[in-house]
């Protein structure tokens, strides 16, 4: 079966999420990804969307965090200062799912403005929504970005959400309780950060993919894991559920980058 | 003890050139048809307060009502960017518009401490980010406790809070469930309310997931049926999400936004029932 | 995922010698049947926790369970003192009794504090009484943007928290309703959770006025019908409220509570359903 | 009709409470006036109990804030913590039902610990309870109980809820938002505070009563106001309501001193 970049990378996201992890799942691919997996190999993964719903098992892919069906099939529904304040904060959670405007080689996520200064921004983007305090609590953090020297940048101009800012105890010494962005996926293949440095290396590649390509495709000099994976590509099963859910969203352009929604 | 009147006496009453002004409904039941009064009553200057500004604020902003805007994440949700947001922080066009914007738990915590009567909250936030530094209202705190530094967000106190609502008793008792948001944080924020309403019956049914807003904290209780649209009222309307698909083209120029007002919004009288 | 055992299991698993507990109800299903397996169970050194320690507390601390008492009202609602906990901060008897007061606005956000993993919460309390002075986990805090002094209490984290609910599902996720109380707090708060239900079903039917704690924010349930006793549980059972007016008579004297504990709790073996 | 001591306090206390008042109500003595005055001139009083009950409308008197009809009768139950803070601590309330084991001719509230030193008191009470806060933020409070040199002392041994503390600034000094203690309704009449020194004068007298021997029962040299009320005995009505309500109770003994329950 053919498939598209989007596809591999959105198959190698749900691919990450184990059965009866709990997921903050933020709009667009997040979301797919998370409800692949939840209707391939976890299906007692727990979706929590910033809107409140808990353990919520939608049939259909919501086009807001907000939709009825969220709600309507979700364990708990609960306010928003409680979802942020009660469920994220204390760390419950295991994975947050974020995209990105910008991402750097720390990991550190920019969706608030892009060129020229805050002020005057080139591009003026949505805004942190929830994923500033996602990206602090969760005990880990994937996130899932089309791969461009645009987007992958050696510093964001604006860092709205913290990887590991600047090295390896930035994160303690601001008091961030989970482990960071474990994982970037993207449309080529998978980023992780080096144990010693925190900076993004890669580490996994598609089928026919090519690392001078991705080098290429990244704001600064990518390095290479030294045991780089082959990734597998989509099964059938995987491309076939993916495409039955995607056809369940109304005709729409791509999600605005950087939503955390 | 809440008044029931009509959605335009409930904004010519609570609503006043200059106000702060808190429209919520996270994603469901948000209050369309009292953004459009406001457009109606052609309010100026108002410093807009929301979390998600959304499509209503994007025509309230583009119509010229607000000054300022106070939010988290400023997008059409699943469909791209707001336009009208967009020119008036970009271009001042119709008016200049100054943002300020935070977090979603930063902006759900000061909601909270304004309805718990304290200046301000706290949380884990913000450390690190350029947040901070671009934003009013977030300062470190020390616990007197361990000596651990974490974050103070400002309360937000509007001086008018508006959501929709499934339904209100003749009493005004207000009742509404689904994704509840942070509407009931918004309401015990502000100094006056006013809840527009898809019914008013009799009596209310209680609800699983339900929240209920006792007549004596509500100012305005106003029937506008449909009055969230294109949002939604869970168990009344279904989200409309061709509508937000379609907002993409129809604010993406201001001759197209201004005509679609002029048809949508203007061209009707200030309706008690009715729907833009 | 919560485990569904026994109470002797879960009790047996969860609370070891020295542990901080807090067996929360707010009048409304309290955790008696839970109390008692602590007795059974001889736990010893126990902190305890509890707004309103009430008649589950006075017999847990009359059988020298505990060796310090974290609370906001001690007494026997509408009846009149607690012997067995006067007896042991009085005359130590069986053990002395540490006490920790606080007001139940300071309880309540200590375990706000601990539900949202942070150490410490604000509210205007204490200000001018006596209490903050007499008490641990109290300090004034000054707010960074009015420079108001407000007042920071200190997050509780209990090792575990017990609470009484309604129903469970076989996945083990709870469903409580009526007087909710401060149980989600308390449980959020502690690092383990037990809930005793008065019954497991197949699904939870949706509840107005429902808390849903998910199966995996909950350690153990334990199905201990009527588990709430001399408490209640709404829709299965109604308040014992001439028990409670009993009590004072049965704890009045320490031979006369003996005689109680030994018939009533100890002459038990260690029950999955049965109570005591 | 004859009748009580306790029954015309009880009565006076109901006949404070205006229609529509929201009532933050304590157990005993204040849950009985208010719910007689539910059932008399003020059939839209809110009542409002710690337990979470919001405009409960319970038709048989509770024994504890948490009985099951408060509940059920309610128009919302939220959470202790919500209650306290979104609910009595801004000031939403406009008046606060208090007991007390002693109070002071500044209104303080003591309801933690009689003689001896805190360690070591003669009578240990039930500690504060939601009285404190009720103190602070009730736009006015109502203290109830009944009078004698022991309860009624020039200085309380403990200060467990603030009335005026030392005098007129006080309050303001401290924060605290309402407007304190402005009625004290006693088995025997009723004290206010003088608007001057916020001292509690005798302002109201019952029938057949005598200032001297409300003198004597009182800790302080009790000042008497120039324009001392006669108050009216209770009517039929009154008294077949009270007893009514009363009626609908387990036998007990009477509610703990200073329960602000």
């Amino acid at each position: 079966m053919t498939y598209t970049a989007d596809e591999m990378m959105t198959v190698t996201a749900a691919r990450v999420l184990r059965d009866r992890m709990t997921c903050f799942v933020g709009i667009g691919l997040p979301s797919e990804a998370a409800n692949l997996a939840r209707y391939t190999h976890a299906p007692n993964l727990v979706l929590i969307y910033e809107s409140g719903t808990i353990g919520t098992k939608p049939d259909a892919l919501p086009l807001s965090i907000g939709d009825g069906i969220l709600a309507q099939t979700a364990d708990s529904v609960v306010s928003v200062p409680e979802i942020f304040n009660y469920w994220l904060q204390p760390g419950r959670i295991d994975v947050g799912f974020l995209g990105a405007g910008q991402l750097d080689r720390f990991g550190n996520i920019n969706t608030t403005v892009i060129g020229g200064d805050y002020e005057n921004p080139k591009v003026r983007l949505p805004g942190a929504g929830g994923a500033p305090e996602i990206a602090a609590a969760c005990r880990e953090v994937i996130v899932v970005l089309r791969q461009s020297p645009r987007t992958f940048v050696d510093r964001v101009d604006f860092i709205t959400s913290v990887g590991f800012l600047d090295g390896p105890d930035a994160r303690a010494r601001l008091g961030l309780t989970g482990a960071g962005p474990q994982r970037v996926i993207t449309d080529l293949g998978v980023l992780r950060p080096d144990p010693a440095t925190c900076e993004l290396v890669l580490t996994g590649i598609y089928p026919g993919g090519s690392v001078a390509e991705i080098k290429s495709r990244t704001g600064w000099d990518l390095q290479v894991s030294a045991d780089l994976e082959q990734i597998q590509p989509p099964t059938e099963d995987e491309l076939t559920v993916l495409r039955r859910l995607v056809a369940t969203m109304p005709a729409r352009k791509p999600a605005p980058t950087g939503a955390a929604r | 003890m809440a008044e029931i009147v009509s959605l335009a006496e409930a904004i010519t009453a609570n609503v006043h050139d200059g106000d702060i002004v808190a429209m919520e409904g996270f994603t469901h039941l948000i209050p369309h048809a009292a953004g459009h009064e406001l457009i109606r009553q052609r309010r100026r200057d108002l410093t807009l307060v929301r979390m998600t500004p959304d499509v209503i604020y994007d025509q309230v902003i583009g119509a010229g009502c607000a000054r300022k805007l106070i939010f988290s994440w400023a997008g059409n949700p699943g469909v791209g960017s707001l336009h009208r947001f967009r020119d008036a922080v970009e271009n001042g066009w119709p008016v200049p518009l100054e943002i300020e914007e935070h977090s979603h738990a930063g902006m759900a915590n000061r909601y909270l401490a304004g309805a718990s009567g304290l200046p301000f909250a706290i949380l884990r936030g913000y450390r690190g980010t350029d947040l901070a530094t671009h934003t009013a209202g977030v300062a470190d705190i020390v616990c007197p406790f361990t000596g651990e530094t974490l974050t103070a967000v400002a309360a937000i106190r509007p001086d008018v809070a508006v959501i929709h609502a499934q339904q209100a008793d003749r009493l005004g008792n207000v009742q509404y469930w689904g994704i509840t948001g942070v509407q009931k944080e918004a309401v015990l924020a502000a100094t006056r309310s006013i809840v527009t309403v898809e019914e008013v019956v009799d009596v209310l049914d209680p609800r699983p997931g339900a929240v209920v807003l006792p007549s004596w904290a509500v100012t305005h209780v106003a029937l506008v049926p449909g009055g969230a649209h294109p949002s939604y009222a869970l168990d009344y309307s279904v989200r409309d999400n061709d509508f937000y698909v379609a907002w993409d083209a129809i604010s993406r120029d201001r001759a197209g936004f201004l005509a679609w007002i002029d048809e949508h919004v203007l061209a009707e009288d200030s309706p008690a029932g009715s729907v833009s």
